[in-house]
């Protein structure tokens, strides 16, 4: 059955191994398509250069956050202890540098890790529940042991019949249609 | 939580107590079951069947939790009080807290409640300070009271009295809490029903009738020593009214021996008055004439001035001289512990001392010399003869008669009178032989001679020697349904033993409620005047003896300005009494030195009785802290650490290292608290003279072997909240034949296998080699007067990392004279008194949790070393040890290592360099209190304070935030009294003089060895001190740089004797 | 070493002790630890243990109710020991943890495959006793609802945290320290409970494990991004957990308590703390594997290491014991000279033995092949690595403060009902917690086991 | 497989996120700016009193000096709320059947206390001592206010630490001559900076240091 095009979002293909994935996604970039995307249960060695992903930017904000944490750490320890309200607490200097390096590092990580975890959430889009491969019946197994390709329609090659058949001609079984409601 | 804060409330309850109105009347009639219903309940009984109802009264759980209710705890315990209202405040405030709204948490409105008509001369906010006297034995001790709006808060000696010069002792200090105790007798009752002070009036008018009648026979009073003048003189013109009445005396803890002894020596009764200024040598005959007795204040004061090294420089310290003292004693008493020698003779053995010495002086008498006392014989004879008319020899008020005799005699032979001590007339308006006054009243009660008994002040029933059986003298005989006595009155601060059974009994008022007069140890003549009207319907002893005679009415003060017209008649009489209330003395009244002569020969005495060494000697003494039992129901004493044992809330039978041996008496440490804390010790019967006590023994290094001491003052049956059933009662097994020492084979004594645990506040007494407390002789400071720094001191400030604060302005400082403190604990009460220190309990204290912000830690000698640090297990070095006492409150650290510690800031350094402790911000962590090497701060493990017992909260301090639970708190060097002084000079744009603040603990201290003041000022006496070369840091190698320092001890020993005491052990051998 | 035993490591042992039984397949790892959770009866043990552990939370409540309403005095902490039970079990619990992000975060960065199928219920491990830790620092201070006062706040009285306080260092080491471990924890979870959503058959279930996968669907950009932040994650984690217990150290050796005051703490401490958290998460293994029949993944080739790690540990930890000993004579400084004296002699003596007993003796069984092979005996040996660091805690907290400077104030401390209570209590929250992780959670992470199968089966071909 | 989730949820999952993270900052602000409000500070807040004692009528109209009621204000720490004699003086004669007096005639008559509500209220914990800044120059309405304009009596500043504070830290901004230290109409010159400092010297004001050290307000 054919649905009307609208009500498409791509069309995916299924296969047993990463091998067979990674094979799959070089083909289809040599095929010359461009909006697709692979799923796996678990990282599979090799997909990322198979499907040309560059560096991402999440060290830089992990980066980023850790200054921040750092500074803002010190700065604020320094303020208190020696601008807003200095006290002599046991003849110390009012800026006992030392004794503010403990926190310092605490927030230095502290950021880092915040900006690492949002960070990588908010990039990769997610809380995302409600995604249109999971219409797709056997996807469920994306999630245990098999491996999907999903070619979208957004992609300028795209033509259902013909891409389905490429796909299939990638010995992938289960090629569907993925609707888009 | 300003539930902290009685600063509001305080602030503002003006003028509420000049009106006679007990606050916290309602707490009583609150509950299942409150006075009214008791009384109802008893309306129906009469005479005596009313007494079985109160039998079945008692066993009442309504009743007794009425009487918890009715006499609220000082001390509360960790289990027994509920979750109460303010439990539930607390929980409530958590929560608000989370919500992240505390500190300002929006509290209820609180009211501002003026006076009506305010006093004249009175400022709000500003404390007033009256001067008035305490009377006490046969002395009388003048006070300087600071009053806040009305409320008497805290005392302070009178510089201008004789008995004070400024300093107080314990009793003094903690006098105001007795005023304020909520267990005081608040009305007039008959048959312990409540009656009206008219009905008593009529009563007494009654009996006085039918007593006029009979000329006055068969009215007996008895009263304790008396030195008021007035109350003197009303009791004459009483006798005179009655010829036939009889007076009779019996103060329980102030011997006869100095009495009959003066009688003895010149046939008659006169009074001995000490100068120990003038004295190069002094030897103590067990007199603890430093800590107790008539005069020991200006004695410790003019004592210690002889050994302050202050005046000596550089140059002439070669030459520096010190006085010497000897003291043979017993056990120990602080006096002994000041000693430069200490002898431990059992009581008896003194008095053979006494006779060689006299001998040995060529007065005559027998020579037999106690065991090991030789070398100690010579020394002192030879000592005492090369200063003649500049030594002194001073006897114990418990020795009997004879050694008081001898002393007289070998102080006339070294020509000592006229210079170290003069006599003069009696200070007692009446002195008699107490015992034979009690005995000859118990003999004419059993003859059914005495028809009416008043008894003025004193408790006879648990006072008197037992064999006399006072109680039964006067109780209603259960079988006969009699009562020898018709009528008995009492008239006592509480509702006492004796009270019990006594017809009437009228609430004595405190001396801070009463117009009267007291002499002193000399003679002078004080006014009491009164700072607060009576909080209850209670009355002067004088008034109710006034009660009987033909002018009833008549008020203290109407009386006792009558008696001064006619005594000191003067142009403006008026004006003389201003002074006279101003000062507090009536100048120069002291009575005048007299000339007596020697009518005695050491020779003539009997021969001395002697008991065989393998006897024991049981001592009856009078206890340090609530002496004979009258203050058994002060917290303060009671929480007290006694000066040498460091025992509270207990007294305990004392007894020496050696004769623990062979009793096999031993303590057990307990996990809990242990060396701070929580003691187990043997618990023994005492069976003496027919009668049995059981008590837990204590051992006691320097104490003489096979001496027990029994202290006095405990076991109160009727005592009040704290006081009842605390200790075992010496009195039970005190004879009027052994009053004060009774000789009874060591069978007498049986160990029952039980332990009983007491809170003691320092078991551990060595030093563990340790710098802590740096003591020399004479010798050594001449020598090398720098002698307390090796090892240790400071390290040298360029070793430090961080650049020194600058004090610029005041730096306030302290120092401590380790070689005039006598451990007398006056300061820690004055501290406990002035900073609204809580009293925490027995249970608390066990667990190491008491709250004294100055504590003095009492150490034997270096040279003490015991395996253990345990006294029970026996060690020749603790036969006699060498003892000192150091008081340490907060040493005020530059380098605080509490304020680095400190998590939210609490604790921090003041501009002026004072260790500031902000209650209100602590949360609580004791990171602090672990950090502090010197174990000075306080926690609030529990709510301590008594926030529900209203007059309580009339005693505390308004300058003083009080502490609620779970806040760290500490010695603050009175920030108050600084706060106040520096207020007022900066108002007159001046600096604060030296000696313009004055801290609690430096006002109370006898010896002035605490000096406080500005260390900045090369001028300030402290600054003066702190230059000294004995001036040493605590734990100076620690570079913790505190602003409290030490002035090390050095003592005077005789090089005769010097390797003797070097080796105590030998001198006990 | 006795002559039956094999050599200590090699490629022979790893071959007979396999991280992963053989003959596993992506679909029989995911069924097989996924049914934990979905499928699989909840077993009456289970609810017994849970019904006893849930009531030993109970009396932690009451315990601490009671405290809030009294006060610290309730517990056995007097003048001079200030700190008590709270503080022992908190220097203790925290310790415990650093297992878990070792485990997870250095195993990872060392690329060692064993820790796969342990770092999850490692880290659970972590994250409650973190949890039990942090219990203690707020209900210790005497006035608990005042305790945020430690934390900075723009308050009315224009007043900040104290920051030279190691306390308040511990403030920020122990937050930071819960935070990541629980990103970290949440992070590895995220594709397991996309497992778990595709899996489980109720619709709760679905919407639960839904909503908590926060639409995870493993696609490649998706992972490619998680890797990389995944071991930023580790590498952070890494000098964290180092760090948190240094600054736990500080505690003591900032103050000047002889006994406290001493510079080899942070890396002991931080031994020791590895050292009990071993034992613990072997204490937690051995239980765990045999109810869930999970010997295939955490094979003999797991216990074997980790009691080598314990036995690598206690040694450090014993150089430790012997260093601040060595470092106390040899300063000769009288103080803490004293202080040696009375852990060897002192009334506390005994607790210093048995912590050597515990801590330095037994392990050294651990020399031995069949020791570290014989589950039972390794179970024992983990409990008692616990108790001994648990005395480890108590010695150097409690007998350093019992005698420190001044002779007259020295005390001696012992915990009251109530200190029993609390402690108890929160090993029963601790393994309350425990019991409902590896109900709703898969406790061996499914994802990393398929990754484990994908490279085992590569090494096979 | 089919889809747990619609589609919307995508949306509302991302929003609730951020609205959590907004909304935890909205509620800290707010507990900040409560804790500073006169909900608690009860600044600007007039209180129901027993007699509707109207200082603007007595110090705005009659022109009598604070001193005259509040006795202890240059000598001692409290500055003292008068005895109902202190009324009684005047109106014994003025007003002396007034209804609205009663209370007073009738405490006196009584001789109870009026119960007073109390208006400024310091932060707890506090010994304010007013004699020394009385004597330093710190005027009456630099903390309480224009009370000669006060009807009822309130609260005019927060009365917080911080407030405090600010004056402890530079007393420069409010230190006026002493002979104005009682004029409640004094409003600080444009110069006040350079007579602050001045007075400063002048009147021996202790150092910041001191003057924010702890006890120096608290004991």
């Amino acid at each position: 059955m054919i649905l009307h095009r609208s009500h498409i979002y791509g069309v995916v293909g299924e296969f047993e191994t990463p091998e067979k994935l990674i094979h799959a996604v070089e083909k289809v970039r040599e095929a010359g398509y461009r909006r697709f995307e692979a799923f796996s249960p678990f990282p599979v060695e090799g997909l990322s250069q198979a499907m040309g992903l560059k560096r991402n930017l999440v060290p830089l904000i992990t980066l980023i956050g850790g200054l921040t944490g750092g500074i803002g750490g010190f700065g604020f320890q320094y303020w208190v202890a020696a601008i807003t309200y200095p006290l002599n607490i046991g003849g110390r200097p009012f800026n006992s540098w030392p004794a503010f390096i403990p926190v310092t590092f605490e927030l230095t990580i502290l950021g880092a890790s915040l900006a690492a975890v949002f960070g990588m959430l908010a990039l990769n889009k997610l809380p995302q529940p409600h995604h249109p491969v999971f219409n797709v019946h056997r996807f469920s197994h994306a999630s245990t042991d098999r491996f999907f390709i999903c070619i979208e329609l957004r992609d300028a090659k795209f033509h259902l019949a013909e891409t389905a058949r490429f796909l299939q001609g990638l010995e992938a079984h289960h090629v569907s249609e993925v609707s888009d409601d | 939580m300003n539930g902290m804060r009685e600063h509001e409330q305080h602030e503002h309850l003006d003028g509420q107590h000049e009106r006679n109105d007990p606050a916290g009347d309602a707490k009583l009639h609150e509950g299942p079951m409150d006075l009214a219903a008791v009384r109802a309940k008893l309306q129906s009984k009469t005479g005596k069947l009313y007494w079985r109802t109160l039998e079945e009264l008692a066993g009442d759980p309504q009743f007794e939790e009425l009487l918890h209710r009715e006499f609220p705890r000082q001390a509360p315990s960790e289990w027994d009080d509920s979750v109460d209202r303010r439990d539930f405040l607390k929980l409530m405030a958590a929560s608000l807290a989370f919500a992240g709204l505390s500190g300002c948490g929006r509290t209820p409105e609180q009211y501002v409640v003026p006076y009506v008509k305010q006093p004249d001369g009175m400022t709000l906010g500003k404390p007033q300070f009256y001067a008035t006297a305490m009377p006490f034995g046969a002395d009388a001790i003048g006070l300087l009271v600071e009053s806040h709006e009305g409320r008497p808060t805290k005392i302070e000696g009178n510089p201008d009295h004789p008995s004070s010069l400024g300093a107080t002792n314990v009793f003094a200090q903690a006098s105001v809490l007795n005023l304020y105790d909520p267990d005081r007798a608040q009305t007039v009752t008959k048959f312990g029903e409540i009656q009206t002070w008219a009905a008593f009036l009529d009563s007494a008018q009654a009996i006085a009738a039918e007593t006029r009648a009979a000329n006055g026979a068969g009215f007996r009073i008895l009263t304790g020593i008396v030195t008021s003048p007035t109350l003197a003189a009303q009791m004459q013109s009483f006798l005179t009214l009655y010829p036939q009445a009889k007076w009779h005396q019996w103060e329980p803890a102030l011997g006869d021996g100095a009495r009959e002894g003066a009688k003895l020596a010149f046939g008659s009764y006169v009074n001995t008055v000490y100068r120990p200024e003038k004295a190069e040598v002094i030897l103590s005959l067990d007199s603890d004439f430093l800590g107790s007795g008539p005069g020991h204040i200006p004695y410790a004061r003019e004592f210690s001035r002889r050994r302050k090294l202050d005046q000596y420089t550089e140059v002439d310290r070669r030459d520096a001289e010190m006085n010497r003292l000897y003291v043979i004693e017993p056990t120990p008493s602080v006096t002994g512990a000041t000693a430069d020698h200490r002898l431990p003779l059992r009581a008896l053995e003194v008095g053979l001392f006494a006779r060689a010495l006299a001998a040995k002086l060529g007065l005559g008498g027998s020579v037999t010399v106690p065991a090991g006392s030789e070398d100690w014989l010579d020394a002192v004879a030879k000592d005492l003869q090369k200063h003649k008319g500049a030594s002194l020899v001073v006897t114990g008020e418990h020795q009997p008669a004879e050694v008081h005799a001898l002393a007289h005699a070998i102080n006339a032979s070294l020509g000592n009178v006229g210079t170290s001590l003069y006599y003069t007339e009696p200070v007692e308006a009446h002195p008699v032989n107490h015992l034979e006054a009690l005995r000859q009243l118990c003999a004419d009660i059993d003859a059914g001679k005495v028809e009416t008994l008043l008894i003025l002040g004193v408790n006879p029933v648990y006072t008197a020697p037992h064999d006399f059986d006072f109680a039964s003298k006067i109780k209603l005989d259960p079988s006969t349904k009699q009562k020898k006595v018709k009528n008995t009155i009492c008239v006592s601060s509480h509702f006492d033993e004796t009270a019990e059974v006594c017809d009437w009994h009228v609430g004595e008022s405190h001396y801070l409620e009463t117009w009267g007069d007291a002499r002193a140890f000399d003679g002078t003549v004080t006014v009491i005047q009164p700072l607060i009207a009576p909080l209850y319907h209670t009355h002067s002893a004088r008034a109710v003896l006034g009660a009987f005679t033909e002018k009833p009415g008549a008020t203290d003060y109407d009386v006792l300005r009558e008696r001064l017209k006619a005594a000191y008649p003067s142009a403006d009489f008026e004006k003389f009494w201003r002074k006279t209330l101003n000062d507090g003395v009536i100048s120069n009244s002291a009575s005048a030195p007299i000339n007596v002569t020697l009518k005695f020969n050491p020779a003539s005495l009997p021969a001395a009785k002697t008991s065989s060494l393998d006897e024991l000697e049981f001592l009856f003494r009078p206890d340090p802290c609530v002496y004979d039992g009258r203050f058994a129901n002060n917290g303060w004493l009671q929480e007290l650490p006694k000066p040498i044992t460091k025992l509270t809330w207990d007294n305990a039978a004392l007894i020496s290292p050696k004769t623990a041996e062979n009793l096999k008496l031993a303590h057990n440490v307990a996990w809990g608290g242990g060396e701070h804390g929580k003691v187990y010790s043997n618990v023994i019967d005492v069976a003496l003279a027919n009668s049995k006590v059981t008590a837990a023994a204590w051992i006691v290094p320097g104490q003489a072997d096979g001496v027990v001491v029994l202290p006095l003052g405990y076991g109160r049956k009727r005592a009040g909240y704290t006081g009842t059933n605390k200790g075992f009662n010496a009195y039970a097994v005190r004879s009027s034949s052994a009053l004060w020492a009774a000789t009874a084979s060591s069978t007498m004594i049986k160990k029952t296998g039980e332990d009983y645990p007491l809170a003691c506040t320092q078991y551990h007494f060595n030093m563990e080699g340790r710098q802590i407390l740096a003591t020399g002789t004479l010798e050594e400071y001449r020598k090398n007067p720098g002698f307390a720094h090796e090892p240790g001191g400071n390290p040298p400030k360029e070793l430090s990392l961080y650049t020194e604060y600058s004090y610029p302005g005041y730096a306030w400082g302290m120092t401590i004279d380790l070689n005039s403190c006598n451990g007398c604990n006056a300061c820690v009460v004055a501290c406990q008194s002035e900073n609204n220190i809580a009293v925490v309990g027995k249970d608390q204290v066990m667990r190491g949790r008491e709250m004294h912000w100055i504590r003095i830690d009492r150490y034997y000698e270096k040279s003490v070393k015991s395996a253990t640090n345990d006294p029970s297990s026996y060690d020749a070095s603790l036969d006699n040890p060498p003892t000192f006492f150091q008081p340490v409150p907060c040493q005020q650290c530059e380098n605080a290592p509490c304020e680095q510690v400190c998590p939210v800031g609490a604790t921090v350094h003041s501009a002026e360099g004072l260790n500031d402790m902000v209650y209100n911000r602590c949360v609580g962590t004791r990171y602090c209190s672990n950090n502090c090497p010197y174990k000075v701060r306080r926690f609030n493990f529990l709510r301590f304070q008594d926030w529900e017992t209203p007059q309580l909260k009339l005693l505390r301090n308004p300058e003083v935030t009080v502490r609620s639970r779970g806040v760290m708190e500490k010695c603050t060097y009175c920030v108050q009294r600084i706060n106040t002084a520096r207020i007022e000079a900066e108002k007159d744009n001046r600096k604060i003089r030296d000696g313009e603040i004055v801290t609690a603990c430096e006002a109370a201290c006898p010896t002035q060895a605490i000096v406080f003041g500005n260390a900045n000022d090369p001028n300030s006496r402290v600054a003066k001190l702190k230059a000294q070369q004995r001036n040493y840091t605590l734990l100076g190698e620690l570079n913790a740089r505190p602003r409290t320092t030490y002035l090390a001890a050095v003592r005077n020993p005789n090089p005769e004797l010097l390797t003797a005491s070097r080796s105590p052990a030998k001198e006990s051998a | 070493m006795s002559a039956g035993q094999p050599p200590f490591d090699s490629p022979e042992i790893r071959r007979l002790t396999p991280v992963l039984g053989p003959g596993h397949t992506y679909a029989s790892v995911t069924d097989k630890i996924s049914a934990i959770v979905l499928t699989r009866r909840t077993s009456l043990g289970w609810f017994i243990g849970f019904a006893i552990a849930f009531s030993l939370t109970g009396l932690m409540t009451v315990a601490i109710g009671w405290l809030f309403i009294k006060g610290t005095g309730i517990w056995g902490i007097n003048i001079p020991i200030g700190w008590g039970f709270a503080i022992v079990n908190f220097v203790w619990w925290i310790g415990i943890g650093h297992a878990g992000t070792l485990i997870s975060a250095i195993l990872f960065l060392l690329n060692q495959k064993w820790r796969t199928s342990i770092n999850r219920f490692a880290e659970a491990m972590t994250l409650f006793a973190v949890a039990c830790a942090g219990i203690f620092p707020l209900i210790h201070t005497g006035r608990p609802w005042m305790a945020f006062y430690m934390f900075p706040y723009p308050s009315t009285m224009g007043i900040w945290p104290q920051f030279r306080s190691p306390l308040i260092w511990d403030v920020f080491a122990v937050s930071t320290y819960g935070t990541v471990s629980l990103m970290f924890w949440f992070v590895g979870l995220i594709p397991d409970l996309a497992t778990l959503r595709d899996r489980a058959i109720q619709k709760p279930a679905k919407i639960i494990y839904g909503t908590l996968a926060m639409g995870w669907r493993g696609s490649a950009r998706h992972w490619h991004r998680y890797q990389s932040a995944y071991l930023l994650l580790a590498g952070l984690a890494t000098p964290l957990v180092l760090s948190v217990h240094s600054v736990i150290s500080f505690d003591f050796s900032v103050s000047i308590v002889p006994g406290w005051h001493t510079t080899i703490f942070p890396p002991y401490f931080v031994a020791g703390a590895i050292y009990s958290g071993f034992a613990m998460v072997i204490t937690i293994a051995i239980p765990l594997r045999k109810a869930y029949g999970l010997e295939d993944y955490i094979t003999m080739r797991h216990l074997d290491n980790m009691a080598k790690v314990m036995l690598a540990t206690g040694l450090i930890v014993a150089y430790g014991y012997f260093f601040e000993f060595f470092l106390s004579l040899y300063s000769g400084n009288k103080f803490d000279v004293f202080l040696v004296q009375q852990r060897l002699q002192g009334p506390y003596a005994p607790f210093y033995y048995s912590l050597i007993l515990c801590n330095i003796l037994t392990p050294q069984l651990l020399w031995f092949y069949k020791i570290r092979h014989n589950v039972v005996v390794l179970f024992i040996m983990s409990i008692v690595v616990n108790i001994g660091m648990w005395l480890e805690r108590f010695v150097i907290v409690v007998i350093s403060l019992t005698r420190d400077f001044v002779p007259s104030a020295w005390g001696r401390y012992s915990p009251t009902f109530w200190d029993w209570a609390t402690y108890i209590g929160t090993i029963g929250m601790f393994v309350m917690l425990i019991f409902l992780f590896v109900r709703v959670l898969p406790a061996i992470s499914i994802a990393e086991m398929r990754e484990l199968v994908a490279e085992t089966s590569e090494e096979k071909e | 497989m089919a889809q747990i989730f619609h589609r919307s949820t995508n949306f509302i999952a991302r929003f609730s996120v951020f609205s959590a993270l907004f909304l935890i900052g909205v509620a800290l602000v707010a507990v900040i700016a409560v804790a500073r409000s006169p909900y608690m500070t009860r600044q600007n807040v007039t209180r129901e009193q027993p007699v509707q004692f109207s200082h603007k009528h007595h110090v705005g109209d009659d022109g009598i000096d604070c001193r005259y009621c509040h006795t202890g204000v240059e000598t001692s720490a409290v500055a003292g709320i008068p005895p109902t004699k202190t009324c009684m003086n005047c109106h014994a004669v003025l007003f002396n059947n007034a209804a609205y007096l009663e209370p007073i005639r009738e405490s006196y008559r009584s001789d109870k206390s009026i119960h007073w509500v109390k208006v400024h209220r310091l932060a707890d914990f506090v010994y304010f001592n007013h004699s020394i800044h009385v004597n330093k120059g710190v005027g009456c309405s630099s903390c309480h206010g224009q009370i000669n304009q006060m009807p009822l009596v309130f609260q005019a500043n927060t009365l917080l630490m911080q407030w405090c504070l600010d004056c402890h830290r530079n007393p420069e901004q409010v230190l006026r001559p002493k002979d104005q230290v009682f004029n409640m109409d004094w409003k600080a010159p444009d110069n006040q900076a350079e007579l602050g400092a001045k007075l400063r010297e002048e009147y021996k004001i202790r150092t910041t240091a001191e003057l924010t050290s702890c006890s120096t307000c608290h004991r």
